[in-house]
């Protein structure tokens, strides 16, 4: 197996809503600088797995370790201790949960599926938002601009516009953010999530309703990324040339369950993937 | 319901109520009560229209604070009227006999329309929530307050389901004047102010887009506010209101009945 | 569209600056002088406002000339409306000063006077109050003089005339807020307590209508009295519930509730209404049928006047202060504020409607008694009781 | 001038400016006699300056944090009544507070400083309680922001409103009269000689929440408003920003009510109600929902409307124009209908969400007389396309019914309405190509 250190693990992620079952007893992990791939048909529990790991929602069971240590851990209480339908039940006390905030300052940095850039603000304000929870003036200190802050928001430009440069958006970094073609607001959306440092990054759809040529360059990109910014990447995506030609890992789910993993030749030769995507024959 | 489906809060609301007393007052000494009666209904109805096709129609797409803004200056506008057209002056409204006949019961004396008023919100609530649930306009309502959008493109003509809204608003509200006055005869341009504003809490309070919550809500939020004053703490009585809604609200951020919607990400 | 709509509306802005600057010119023949009047016509008290307003334009219809010195004037009335509210009394009262008038009659409603004291005082503007009773007016001011009683007067007149009929406990009932029906509480409740009566006493908020357990409570305790000197649309209500209830007890209020309003509200009720007030109809014949006939002619008037021709002590009064200021005016020989500043502290004026006025020191009034009516609920009119004074 | 300044010239060119405003309100206040009726627009500075300061400050909730609260009246009484407390002179402790037999604090911060220091213990005696005033405002608002700031905007904006009611009941309590004087009028406190005071005051706090905009909090505070989800992703945390922002605005609300109250010169907790919150708000919004630089224009123009230009409408002669229908309370009939005007047709207020910048004023400048040229064509073109859009309309719903007509006719003759889908025996998996 994968020698590397496992900066994010979930074991028996399971979230219910209701009656319900989303995310089914997921266990996955990703390893240092390792890009994952989590894939299946729409609906199957992919984004809400997505935001249980980001705190947006509290899992049902189970828990998630970021960077070894267990950071968000649930099980069933109150009504759904009786209405749970997933398994393990009882095999988790702990009732850890945290913000998307702080799971983000643990170095977890996500893209949406739907892009969710700040609209009334240009492409170098977006950039610089995220970084915003790294800095350390005070807020007195930052309105009255005492010498630290100053320092501190010239640091920021500074790397906001090096990020930029990196998605070539440098030159329309005045713009504002909804006046970019599709493509480029999706590479904003990515370097925006750079902008937080992270050591994790989980990528929604990136390639979503981008052309062969455009989802080619993002792959690329997405490669160099990795490697400069000493990142791992856990990414949903339904492009199979992305997919398959980036992942050195893949998950598939399907209604919730976990249905096979390994790596993008296993997935293509595994007859489960094959008959949850294309249908078996009666 | 006017809330449920534009996510609007209609500052006007209170006013149309004040103005539907008021024309009675005027209609009432030129024709007899119960004809007077149905075109206060009509009155309002018209009213109500008008004011959502003139000031509210224009800024759909507008941003959430425009809107409120043109409640506002609707309501500024139809207090400001009243006050240039009667004179300020708080007129006695004209008595209806079987509604303001006194009856005591046990020690306590009261008008008829104390007991009626109870009896007939109840009958109409029932009405409107068989509307709701039953026929078709009902559910493309319950659709639009739903999702603006998708009921459009499911071919509901949005504005034909909010004017029909507002129709039915807007007569609740008159026929809710009619009880309202003859047991608080002075109406005065600012009386519509209040009612309208604890109307809006009550809906707040009952849990937004359900009607029986509404109901309930105002039921409790009555009975609480005359036990606090009947306790002798009369000077917070009307803050009183407030403070039940403020803890609800902490307790159950969407009211008592209201269901809990998850911003999906 | 937008932006023909957005053109029109810079037009009007900008004319209606040009003219707010050149204000001061004034049209008609001859020289005029100006007479601010400064008094609600919008808000709580926008009614009693109104009232008082409709004297002081009767007055100008019946004297619209004045001869200062040698010369005859023209009168002419600068209205503003101060909408009974602290922060707009200001620029109210700034306004009236900018049009240089040479004296205000003002406010129904102390709040607002006492707001605008300060304004007047730095301008100099002498200033005649008509129906405000809170003593704070005239304290410390020397510009602000009054021509009616105070509410220590009120209160124990009110209270002696409680005590006098055999009333032992007083049910006292004032707005949150309102710092008239506070004060003469305040002030009723010193003089009853000094007779030897028994007080309870109790506030509603603002805008509140439904009075129900007021008047239980007031039952409850035991009361022989309902004090509650509150505005007219809380009276309307007040009287509809006491009805409603069969309250049982005499209803006793000040200046504020001696109005048509209250007629109207208590006609073919079983309640006993008793009011103190400057001023009661019957008192000068020939000025009450001269107003009755003018509410007739001027159909705006009488929409001002609540539709009727009854009259309210208020209209009498400012009726009186348009005359006394003519009398200022006269007396001082110039249309200079200063000048009828200093010719106010001794002006004496006799045969007005509602008594002669005369200054003390501080610049109130020197009244010795007021009147007090009765509401006759059968025809719906008011009935003089008796004069009351405060011994 | 149109090449672009560059900023060092552009921030000379401000100050110069606000430096001759500043001048020119001075001077104006000593030389105009108080006849002239130019006074009226010194008085109308002063007050439209106070609004301008509190209407930035909500604009800083609703405008920029996109918290919609209407809790401002609220704010405001508790900054009036604080600064006034603490600054009536000891003398006259007994004459305003008559029935509370002087009421509990009998000292004055302005008299106990000006006895040291002088001139200077005058001033400072006058910044110290209006900084008090600000702090115990903003200590308020924190409490107040703990339960308030986790409900949505709707319920925000009826849980402030609730606030600010409770607040101006509890300062009306007669049992707290010894130290709020109950429902009487709280006077007799210092307040400032010079129109000069309230606009320089207003002017260094406008600029605070100016710079604060512009600061990384301030883009936090756009960010939460814009996508509050996306915001928290990037790592801000909601409630703390939230509640900072609640709290810089109550400060400011804070402040403006002090100010305030030295302009009235009298306070009472009555005017504080809900009107004068939607006043604010209708400032906010004709100036320019997230235009700071729109709200201080709102504010003077809505002043000067309501309070000075259409007086006239009340006096029975305006712009020479004379009519009976003129009676008092027209003013305030015709004002409404202006708001009306203006949120329907300038929903985005005066200045949209764009701040005053000189380039932006010379670009403005420079193309105006091209602008008036190339209107005419625009109207017509404008006319056309909705002529256009209409035709198009109409062809769609005669389409519509026509359509309508055939399905009548072919249910009547019993035809089925839907034909089904055909389906599909083979399906294709379309593979990549060349791999």
């Amino acid at each position: 197996m994968d020698e590397r250190k496992v900066v994010l693990k979930l074991s028996d992620l399971t979230m219910q809503f209701g009656g319900v079952v989303a995310v089914d007893n997921l266990n996955l992990d990703v390893h240092k600088n390792e890009i994952v791939g989590l894939i299946g048909p729409n609906g199957a529990g992919k984004t809400t797995a997505f935001n249980c790991i980001t705190g947006v929602y509290e899992p049902t069971n189970g828990s998630i370790e970021i960077n070894g240590q267990v950071v968000i851990e649930n099980y069933p209480k109150g009504k759904m201790k009786d209405a749970y339908k997933g398994r393990n039940q009882g095999k988790y006390t702990k009732a850890l949960t945290m913000l998307p905030d702080q799971v983000t300052r643990l170095g977890v940095a996500r893209t949406f599926q739907n892009i969710r850039l700040f609209k009334g603000m240009t492409v170098l304000e977006n950039v610089m938002v995220a970084m915003h929870m790294n800095q350390t003036a005070s807020v007195f200190g930052a309105t009255f601009r005492s010498r630290k802050a100053r320092e501190e928001e010239k640091a920021m430009r500074e790397k906001a516009e090096e990020l930029l440069r990196k998605v070539d958006l440098y030159d329309n970094r005045d713009d504002l953010s909804t006046s970019l073609p599709y493509g480029k607001q999706r590479h904003l959306e990515i370097a925006r999530a750079l902008a937080t440092q992270p050591s994790i990054l989980l990528l929604d759809e990136p390639a979503a309703g981008m052309n062969p040529q455009e989802s080619d360059d993002l792959m690329r990109f997405v490669g160099r990324i990795r490697d400069e910014f000493d990142l791992s990447i856990l990414m949903i995506e339904h492009h199979m040339q992305v997919v398959m030609g980036i992942c050195e890992h893949i998950y598939v789910l399907n209604y919730g369950g976990q249905i096979a993993d390994g790596t993008p030749e296993e997935i293509q030769a595994n007859p489960a993937v094959i008959e949850a995507y294309l249908g078996g024959d009666e | 319901m006017v809330y449920g489906i534009l996510r609007l809060i209609n500052f006007a609301h209170g006013d149309v109520f004040m103005w539907s007393g008021l024309i009675m007052v005027y209609l009432v000494t030129v024709l007899p009560m119960w004809l007077s009666a149905i075109i206060v209904v009509i009155f309002a109805v018209v009213l109500g229209t008008t004011i959502e096709k003139v000031a509210y129609r224009p800024l759909r797409s507008a941003p959430r604070m425009s809107i409120m803004i043109s409640a506002i200056g609707v309501s500024y506008l139809l207090q400001n009227f009243a006050l240039y057209i009667t004179g300020g002056l708080t007129k006695t409204y004209p008595s209806i006999s079987w509604l303001q006949k006194t009856v005591t019961i046990g020690t306590a004396t009261t008008k008829m329309v104390t007991l009626i008023t109870p009896v007939l919100t109840i009958v109409l609530v029932v009405l409107l929530v068989m509307l709701i649930k039953y026929t078709k306009i009902g559910m493309a309502m319950r659709a639009v307050s739903r999702d603006f959008e998708t009921s459009s493109l499911m071919g509901i003509d949005i504005n034909r389901v909010i004017t029909v809204t507002f129709i039915i608003g807007c007569g609740l509200a008159s026929i809710g004047s009619i009880l309202y006055f003859s047991n608080y005869t002075g109406i005065n341009p600012m009386s519509g102010a209040m009612p309208g504003l604890k109307a809006f809490v009550a809906a707040v309070f009952g849990g937004i887009g359900s009607i029986p919550g509404a109901v309930v809500g105002a039921f409790v939020i009555g009975i609480c506010e005359n036990l606090i004053k009947g306790a002798g703490w009369t000077t917070f009585s009307d803050a009183f209101t407030f403070v039940l809604l403020i803890i609800i609200l902490m307790v159950k951020p969407t009211g008592l009945f209201g269901e809990k919607n998850l911003d999906k990400v | 569209m937008k932006k023909l709509i957005a053109m029109m509306l810079t037009i009007a802005m900008a004319l209606t600056l040009c003219v707010g600057c050149g204000g001061s010119g004034d049209s008609g023949s001859g020289d005029t002088v100006k007479i601010g009047v400064f008094e609600p016509a919008s808000g709580d008290n926008g009614a009693g406002g109104k009232q008082e307003t409709l004297g002081i334009q009767y007055a100008n219809k019946v004297q619209p000339t004045v001869t200062i010195g040698d010369k005859e004037y023209n009168v002419e009335l600068a209205i503003v409306d101060n909408e009974s509210d602290n922060s707009k009394a200001v620029t109210a009262a700034q306004n009236l000063v900018s049009q240089n008038v040479s004296i205000v009659l003002g406010s129904y409603g102390s709040g607002v006077s006492i707001a605008a004291a300060d304004v007047f005082a730095d301008a100099g503007m002498p200033a005649v109050g008509v129906t405000c009773t809170n003593p704070q007016v005239t304290a410390d001011c020397e510009q602000y003089f009054r021509i009616c009683f105070l509410d220590p007067f009120q209160g124990t007149v009110l209270a002696n005339y409680a005590y006098e009929n055999g009333m032992r406990k007083a049910y006292c009932l004032s707005k949150l807020g309102d710092d008239y029906s506070v004060g003469l509480v305040n002030y009723f409740v010193e003089a009853f307590k000094g007779l030897g009566g028994e007080v309870v006493e109790e506030q509603f908020p603002d805008k509140n209508s439904d009075f129900t357990s007021y008047v239980a409570n007031a039952k409850k305790a035991g009361c022989d009295v309902f004090f509650s000197p509150v505005s007219t649309e809380a009276a309307a209500l007040i009287i509809d519930q006491a009805e409603a209830q069969s309250l049982g007890m005499p209803i006793l209020a000040g200046d504020t509730w001696d109005s048509n309003v209250i007629t109207g509200a208590a006609k073919g009720k079983n309640v006993e209404i008793v009011v103190t007030t400057f001023y009661q109809e019957g008192g000068n014949p020939e000025f009450d049928e001269g107003i009755k006939k003018w509410f007739d002619e001027d159909k705006d008037a009488k929409t001002n006047n609540g539709g009727n021709t009854d009259l309210a002590a208020v209209t009498a009064m400012g009726y009186d202060a348009y005359f006394v200021a003519l009398e200022a005016l006269k007396a001082a020989g110039s249309t200079d504020p200063a000048d009828v500043l200093a010719a106010l502290p001794d002006l004496q004026v006799s045969n007005l409607v509602c008594g002669d006025v005369s200054f003390n020191e501080t610049g109130d009034a020197n009244k010795t008694e007021a009147f007090v009516k009765r509401c006759n609920t059968e025809t719906g009119q008011w009935e003089f009781l008796k004069k009351q004074t405060a011994e | 001038m149109g090449t672009k300044l560059n900023n060092k010239h552009k921030a000379v060119l401000s100050v110069i400016c606000i430096a001759l405003f500043l001048v020119l309100v001075y001077l104006g206040d000593i030389m105009i006699r108080p006849g002239s009726s130019m006074k009226m627009l010194i008085t109308v500075i002063e007050k439209g300056s106070i609004f301008a300061l509190v209407a930035a400050s909500m604009n800083l909730l609703n405008g920029f944090t996109g918290l919609f609260s209407l809790g401002q009246a609220g704010f405001m009484l508790i900054g009036a009544y604080t600064y006034a407390i603490f600054t009536i002179p000891a003398a006259s402790h007994d004459k305003v507070y008559q029935y509370f037999n002087g009421g509990v604090i009998k000292w004055s911060i302005v008299e106990i400083l000006e006895g040291r220091l002088g001139i200077v213990g005058h001033y400072l005696g006058m910044f110290l309680p209006m900084l008090l005033a600000g702090i115990v405002v903003a200590f308020v608002g924190f409490l107040i922001g703990i339960p308030v700031l986790r409900l949505k905007s709707d319920y925000l904006a009826i849980a402030t409103l609730g606030f600010a009611e409770i607040i101006r009941a509890f300062f009306q309590w007669n049992t707290l009269g010894p130290i709020t004087n109950g429902s009487n009028v709280l006077r007799k406190y210092t307040t400032y000689n010079n129109a000069i005071f309230p606009v320089f005051i207003a002017g260094i706090c406008i600029a605070i929440i100016l710079l604060l905009i512009n600061s990384t909090y301030g883009r936090a505070f756009r960010a939460i408003r814009d996508d509050e989800i996306a915001a928290e992703a990037m790592g801000v945390n909601l409630f703390k920003h939230k509640e900072m922002s609640f709290v810089i605005s109550s400060f400011f609300a804070g402040i403006s009510g002090a100010l305030l109250a030295m302009f009235q010169t009298t306070i009472s907790a009555t005017p504080f109600t809900t009107v004068m919150t939607y006043e604010i708000l209708l400032i906010v919004v004709i100036g320019g929902i997230g235009s700071i630089t729109g709200s201080i224009i709102g504010a003077f123009l809505f002043t000067a409307a309501s309070e000075w230009w259409l007086r006239g409408l009340d006096a029975g002669r305006w712009l020479g124009i004379s009519s009976d229908l003129m009676r008092p309370g027209f003013r305030k009939v015709v004002f409404a209908i202006l708001i009306m005007l203006i949120v329907l047709f300038y929903s985005r207020g005066i200045m949209g969400d764009k701040e005053f910048s000189w380039d932006g004023f010379f670009a403005w400048w420079k193309n105006r007389p091209a602008a008036i040229k190339a209107w005419p064509a625009k109207r017509r073109a404008a006319r056309a396309a909705k002529k256009e859009a209409f035709a198009l309309k109409a062809a769609a719903r005669s389409r519509a019914k026509q359509s309508k007509q055939e399905n009548e006719a072919r249910k009547a003759s019993g035809e089925a309405l839907f034909t089904p889908l055909p389906v599909a025996d083979h399906v294709i998996v379309f593979d990549k190509e060349g791999k």
